[in-house]
């Protein structure tokens, strides 16, 4: 042991060297508090011992238990000790740091102390809650007290720096979501920069016929949105275009976005006659195979930007569109641009994919009369080649017999999407009573799992599908076959309900697949280090209490990246996000407690072990200068202590000297509390 | 009246029999997370000529329900692997039914003709052996009259007999006509 | 007496998720938190040992989901070289582990507990450096 | 070095269908297979019945085979979907469960064997189909079949999909690619995926529902005016083979459709004239055409 003690006291002389050490502060007076947390720590600790023991602690000035320390009367006990006997520390040994820290900081810190000096220990979850025996439980209790003491008695005030922040946002996305979130930011005041990969913004809204349960038109209805988010003075709007960087952080990101050409330019009136002279007329991606466009084309008549575009895979340089364009807006010379946008928060909001029905073969999804929901909306669409009839993609007859497919990719741990999409129901029963509703002698089958109708109007908006006639087979399809001797598709399902195996010969089949995050989202969630979730989408803060955080901070989610989301749901949630992002811009100025890591100049030999080891980039070096640490950069974490080989680098209230203490307090304590029971 | 205090159609459950869910939880399946879909049902080639439901037997068998090892259903399966490929919560169907199938032969449930099978096996080596018309044929398709195999080694046949498939006779009270 | 450094994510997520479903584990580990695993390095290891500690945990988020950026892979080779320390020095290099574990399932930490425990009780290694026994 | 297999026979197909085994024997002569013989093998024991009556039972048995080829050194080669989905299931199940390869040698030392699961166990179809290919095919043929018809697959050549990892089960086109290759025009049929009926004890067991499910495979064979069925396997073959006969003779009806394995197929587009065709009980007289190349 003698060896031991030599050494700490060798670490201790140099330690005292460091110059960023706290100044000599005033003595340390710790009061120690132990909470019963009614019989979830008194029932196994004997917090009365404990109480006691702490009395006799070094520093320790008060020492006192009480049924519930997080409770009004038991707040103002601790106050009341503070003022009584001058404490300049508290430590309250209770329950978890995260679940009352923040109470009892901000008790003594209303008393003018630095809420810092208080210390948690954590003998309820640590302690009480895993341990059978009580001696063995008192015993250990009495030892984290100690080492809770320690710490405590080696603490230092920590400043919370105010640090201005710029004054704008980025959306990225302009679906519903993006669109919702960037119109109620731009509302508050705060500049937004709206970023959207394809051609215009609406998103997958757009592409609706119908939303349940009003079957009001989409369109319509967002279309004020989409108008005043174009133009709003203090929206700027970028299609074609994505984030290919983000460098910095919360209150300070550089985001570098590239925008593709449009090969038109903005003084396009959108006239159409580039379109009818092109002479290429390929698949428009937007009406998903229902639908043709020109090399030049705007994806919808709706579209905004209400600018075409011209699509250079497709296009043969013919130059027509050039000669009719009356205002002379075709341009085959534009590039890619690149730009850099300082923004304060980042809201993303990139949306969902349909799910690709291709990967369950028994389906055979591809034949042309299965299609998926997101195909029969574009059928149902006035605009497309159906326009807006109901008709088998294969031969152009009227369907007799239609069976809707739920569960299509969705509570399916084959194809390793086990979660519930939650609308598909909705959708599903809304185009299946839109079938029925254009076509009354069509046979309309809806064969599902379960029927999930939560929310008001919902289960209603069932029952008057349920009214039209539909058929509701509780069973899920085993196999979906084009018939190998007709046209028909043969869909074979079990009526469990029924207990019958059955085969409905169907026309159409239409498949509810499931929302999966979007394709390209990897790429995206890695620049802007976002954590995801195992099934793709983006991972929120907290599922109940941060559903619009992210997990990282200043980046917001809005919408169905954060999981799957019906129209109500997305707008509500981007409402919250734009809120959220807005918060911090709004105050104008960000609270960032400087808890950072800190270097002692003089001791520093320039290794630049920091610098490296730095999971964030906070420590930089310039020319033949010190390293310095960028306090708003810096997350606390403490990496770069360990790689200094001097202890130059340090973490302020995670000092070498202050996790050592805790640490020899320990261990000395359980030796002395062992010896006493020889 | 002690004739009216347990209806036949309502489902005792103390009448259970842990042992089956125990089984199938150790052979992979854990019919407690079936959801009821019926995909299997609807895959089943056999279900389409008889009573069987797959999804019935999984139900009973996540009861426990012990007429689920005396029923001829689950000797209906052909081993196809269809509900098994398409079960959407990926659960091993057919893997169940062998196993309940198991656990049915350890109590004796097994038909007199499959009892024949598995005498044929311990006689010959082969669950279908040959006979006069065959090595005929053999010879004149210029085969040896008789394949190679154990069938030729009758004390290691034997051996094998004894080592393996033996059954347990069949519960008195249950006879083959109840099952069909 | 074990000392475990416990990150103050996942691991003492995991502490604390252990504590709420009333898990079990031995009153000897001591748990000191820090703010990420990598925070714990050879310093702070060896003082542990130097006072008495019989094991040292190191504890943090599962490998590629550190919160701050894999600094726990950082701690896992700090650890390795810890090790190397204890080899020259003739100890057992069992009593020092770097674990992971995750926040929801309380289980993980307390088989990382158990699994140090053990460690620490092994007959057949050379006794720690701090360890009397 | 010549590629070489363990062939194994099982019961079927030299008990029932020895052509079969004299046209695989043909073929992989032609092909440059040396084939090793499995003396002593047994029943497989087939994945239906006894694997129903006791698992642990049916995996020594099937080990005890599975020893047979190792020791002759070469991959296992079955002709048979229910062999093959035997043993392989169980080399698979030994090769990645130390602990029950443990337990299954224990009890096969009784017997004298000793298994290690170092092989493969292939069947004939995936030989033919992948290993030389409807394009490798080519080189060894002397001429192309006539014959328009329909591919009945089985079910223990590609399934269980996430053990076997062939082909999509519920599309696959290995048997497709190569049956065109010998000339064979396909013909796509109503439940072409289905089970034949037989597997599982239920031919055994059941008889009767067997055969019902065999009667609505054949059904809409005949539907499609299919000439012939081609299958992978002898149990499918039996089925095809005396049930259209049992069918006809239970429920009036007039099946008459030949069953011809991809063996015997193989062998006639090779040269060989008598696929013993004419010892199965369905259309004995069906001569296949064939078309110099």
């Amino acid at each position: 042991m003698s060896k031991s003690e030599k050494k700490g006291k060798q670490r201790k002389t140099r330690k005292a060297k460091n110059k960023d050490e706290p100044a000599e502060q005033e003595r340390p007076r710790v009061g120690v508090f132990v909470c019963h947390c009614g019989e979830n720590i008194a029932g196994v600790v004997d917090v009365k011992d404990v109480a006691e023991f702490a009395s006799h602690l070094p520093n320790v000035e008060y020492s006192t238990d009480y049924l519930f320390m997080c409770s009004k009367q038991g707040i103002e006990l601790i106050q009341k000790a503070v003022k009584e006997h001058g404490l300049n520390r508290t430590v309250v040994a209770s329950c978890s740091y995260e679940q009352h820290w923040p109470t009892f900081a901000k008790a003594i810190s209303d008393l003018g102390l630095n809420p810092h000096m208080h210390t948690q220990v954590n003998i309820r979850e640590w302690c009480s809650w895993v341990t059978d025996d009580k001696k063995a439980a008192t015993e250990k209790a009495k030892r984290m007290v100690a080492a809770g003491v320690a710490r405590a008695s080696k603490k230092e005030p920590v400043a919370t720096r105010k640090i201005p922040i710029t004054k704008r946002t980025m959306v990225v996305g302009g679906g519903v979501a993006g669109l919702r979130a960037a119109m109620d930011l731009a509302e508050l005041g705060i500049p937004v920069v709206l970023v959207e990969k394809e051609t215009s913004i609406g998103g997958h809204m757009t592409m609706l016929n119908k939303t349940f349960p009003t079957n009001e038109c989409p369109m319509c209805t967002v279309s004020p949105l989409l108008n005043g988010v174009m133009s709003h003075p203090d929206i700027e709007v970028l299609t074609l275009s994505e984030v290919t960087n983000v460098e910095g952080t919360m209150g300070h990101f550089v985001v570098e976005v590239t925008t593709k050409p449009r090969y038109v330019h903005d003084n396009c009136t959108s006239c159409g006659r580039c379109a009818d002279v092109c002479p290429v007329e390929v698949e428009n991606e937007w009406d998903h195979g229902f639908g043709m466009r020109k090399a030049i084309y705007k994806p919808f008549p709706q579209a905004l930007p209400s600018v075409f575009t011209l699509d250079t895979k497709h296009c043969i340089d013919c130059g027509s569109c050039v000669i009719v364009c009356p205002v002379d807006a075709v341009d085959f010379s534009m590039t890619k641009e690149e730009r850099t946008f300082e923004v304060g928060t980042i809201v993303v909001a990139t949306g969902y994919e349909e799910y690709d029905p291709t990967e369950i073969t028994a389906y055979h999804y591809g034949h042309p009369d299965i299609i998926t929901q997101l195909q029969m909306e574009r059928m149902l669409a006035p605009t497309t080649l159906t326009k807006g009839k109901i008709v088998r993609p294969s031969n152009g007859e009227v369907p007799k017999t239609v069976v809707v497919v739920q569960c299509v990719g969705s509570r399916n741990d084959q194809v390793g999407n086990e979660y519930c999409t939650g609308v598909c129901c909705m959708f599903g029963i809304k185009n299946a009573g839109i079938i029925k509703d254009h076509l009354p002698d069509t046979e309309v089958y809806f064969c599902y799992i379960d029927i999930r109708t939560p929310g008001l109007y919902y289960e209603e908006y069932y029952k008057r599908a349920q009214k039209k006639g539909i058929r509701f087979i509780r069973g899920r399809p085993s196999t979906i076959t084009p018939d190998p001797t007709g046209d028909k598709i043969r869909v074979e399902v079990e009526d469990t309900l029924t207990h019958m195996p059955m085969c409905i010969e169907a026309d159409l089949v239409v498949l509810s697949a499931g929302m999966v995050a979007p394709r390209g989202f990897g790429k995206l969630s890695a620049k802007l280090e976002l954590l995801r979730a195992k099934e793709g989408f983006a991972k929120e803060y907290h599922v109940k209490m941060g559903p619009v955080r992210s997990s990282r901070d200043g980046v917001y989610l809005a919408g169905a990246i954060q999981g799957p989301k019906d129209i109500t749901q997305t707008v509500a949630h981007a409402g919250g996000a734009a809120s959220a992002a807005a918060q911090p811009l709004v105050q104008g100025f960000l609270e960032k407690r400087m808890d950072t890591a800190v270097i002692d100049e003089e001791l520093c030999i320039s290794c630049l072990g920091c610098v490296t080891t730095c999971p964030v980039g906070a420590i930089s070096v310039a020319e033949g200068e010190k390293p310095k640490v960028n306090d708003v950069a810096c997350k606390s974490c403490g990496a770069c202590v360990p790689a200094c080989p001097v202890g130059a680098i340090q973490i302020r209230n995670f000092r070498d000297s202050q996790l050592n203490a805790e640490v020899s307090a320990l261990l000395s304590v359980a030796a002395e509390l062992e010896g006493g029971d020889e | 009246m002690s004739v009216f205090k347990n209806p036949p159609c309502v489902l005792d459950s103390g009448k259970r029999d842990p042992t089956i869910e125990e089984t199938l939880k150790a052979a992979g399946f854990d019919p407690n997370l079936c959801i009821q879909c019926g995909t299997c049902t609807a895959s089943c080639p056999s279900g389409r000529w008889t009573a069987m439901r797959t999804r019935e037997v999984m139900r009973k068998a996540a009861f426990s329900i012990e007429v689920v090892l005396s029923d001829p259903d689950i000797w209906l399966c052909t081993t196809c692997y269809q509900c098994y490929d398409r079960c959407p919560r990926d659960l091993q169907v057919t893997d169940a039914i062998i196993a309940l199938r198991n656990l049915a032969s350890a109590r004796g449930f097994i038909s007199d003709k499959h009892r024949k099978t598995v005498d044929l096996l311990h006689k010959t080596g082969h669950a279908v052996p040959i006979n006069d018309r065959i090595r005929k044929i053999r010879k004149e398709l210029g085969l040896p009259e008789l394949p190679p195999t154990v069938y030729c080694y009758p004390e290691e046949l034997e051996k094998l007999g004894k080592t393996l498939f033996q059954l347990p006779p069949r519960p008195e009270d249950h006879d083959e006509e109840e099952e069909r | 007496m074990i000392v475990a450094f416990l990150c103050q994510n996942c691991a003492q997520g995991a502490a604390n998720t252990a504590g709420v479903q009333r898990m079990r584990y031995s009153d000897e580990i001591h748990i000191v938190r820090v703010p990420c695993a990598g925070r714990a390095g050879a310093r702070e290891i060896l003082h542990a040992f130097n006072n008495g500690a019989e094991a040292v945990a190191v504890i943090g988020c599962c490998f590629g989901a550190c919160h701050f950026s894999d600094a726990n892979l950082i701690t896992l080779r700090r650890v390795k070289i810890v090790k190397k320390f204890l080899v020259e020095m003739g100890y057992s290099t069992d009593c020092v582990t770097m674990y992971t574990s995750r926040a929801a399932e309380g289980d993980t930490i307390v088989g990382d507990f158990e699994d140090i425990l053990e460690r620490k009780y092994d007959p057949e290694t050379p006794p720690c450096p701090g360890g009397a026994k | 070095m010549a590629q070489s297999y363990s062939l194994f026979l099982g019961c079927i197909m030299p008990n029932r269908y020895p052509a079969i085994e004299s046209t695989t024997r043909f073929v992989l002569d032609k092909l440059g297979i040396e084939i090793k013989e499995m003396e002593r093998a047994g029943c497989c024991p087939a994945p239906g019945v006894f694997r129903s009556f006791n698992k642990p039972d049916w995996m020594v048995a099937a080990a005890r085979n599975l020893a047979i080829a190792e020791a002759n050194g070469a991959d296992l080669l079955t002709v048979c979907n229910g062999c093959f989905g035997t043993l392989f299931e169980v080399n698979h199940a030994l090769k990645n469960d130390e602990e029950l390869k443990k337990d299954v040698n224990a009890r096969l030392a009784d017997l004298g064997y000793h298994v290690e699961a170092n092989q493969e166990v292939k069947h004939i179809a995936q030989v033919l189909g992948f290993d030389i290919g409807p394009y490798g095919i080519r080189d060894y043929l002397k001429r192309k079949v006539r014959l328009r018809g329909a591919i009945h697959y089985g079910c223990h050549f590609l399934r269980p999909f996430h053990l076997k990892q062939i082909d999509d089960p519920e599309d696959p086109t290995i048997l497709e690619d190569y049956f065109e290759a010998l000339g064979v025009e396909l013909i796509d049929y109503r439940r072409k995926h289905a089970c034949c009926g037989a597997g599982g004890g239920v031919r055994a067991g059941h008889i009767e529902v067997s055969l019902e499910m065999l009667g609505e495979k054949m059904a809409a064979i005949t539907e499609v005016g299919a000439e012939a069925i081609l299958d992978i396997c002898p149990f499918c073959h039996l089925q095809f083979d005396t049930g259209q006969k049992s069918l006809n003779e239970k429920f009036g009806t007039n099946f008459n459709v030949p069953v011809i394995h991809i063996s015997q197929l193989t062998a006639f587009a090779m040269g060989l004239d008598d696929i013993g065709l004419e010892y199965q009980t369905i259309a004995p007289d069906f001569k296949l055409e064939a078309v110099e190349l």
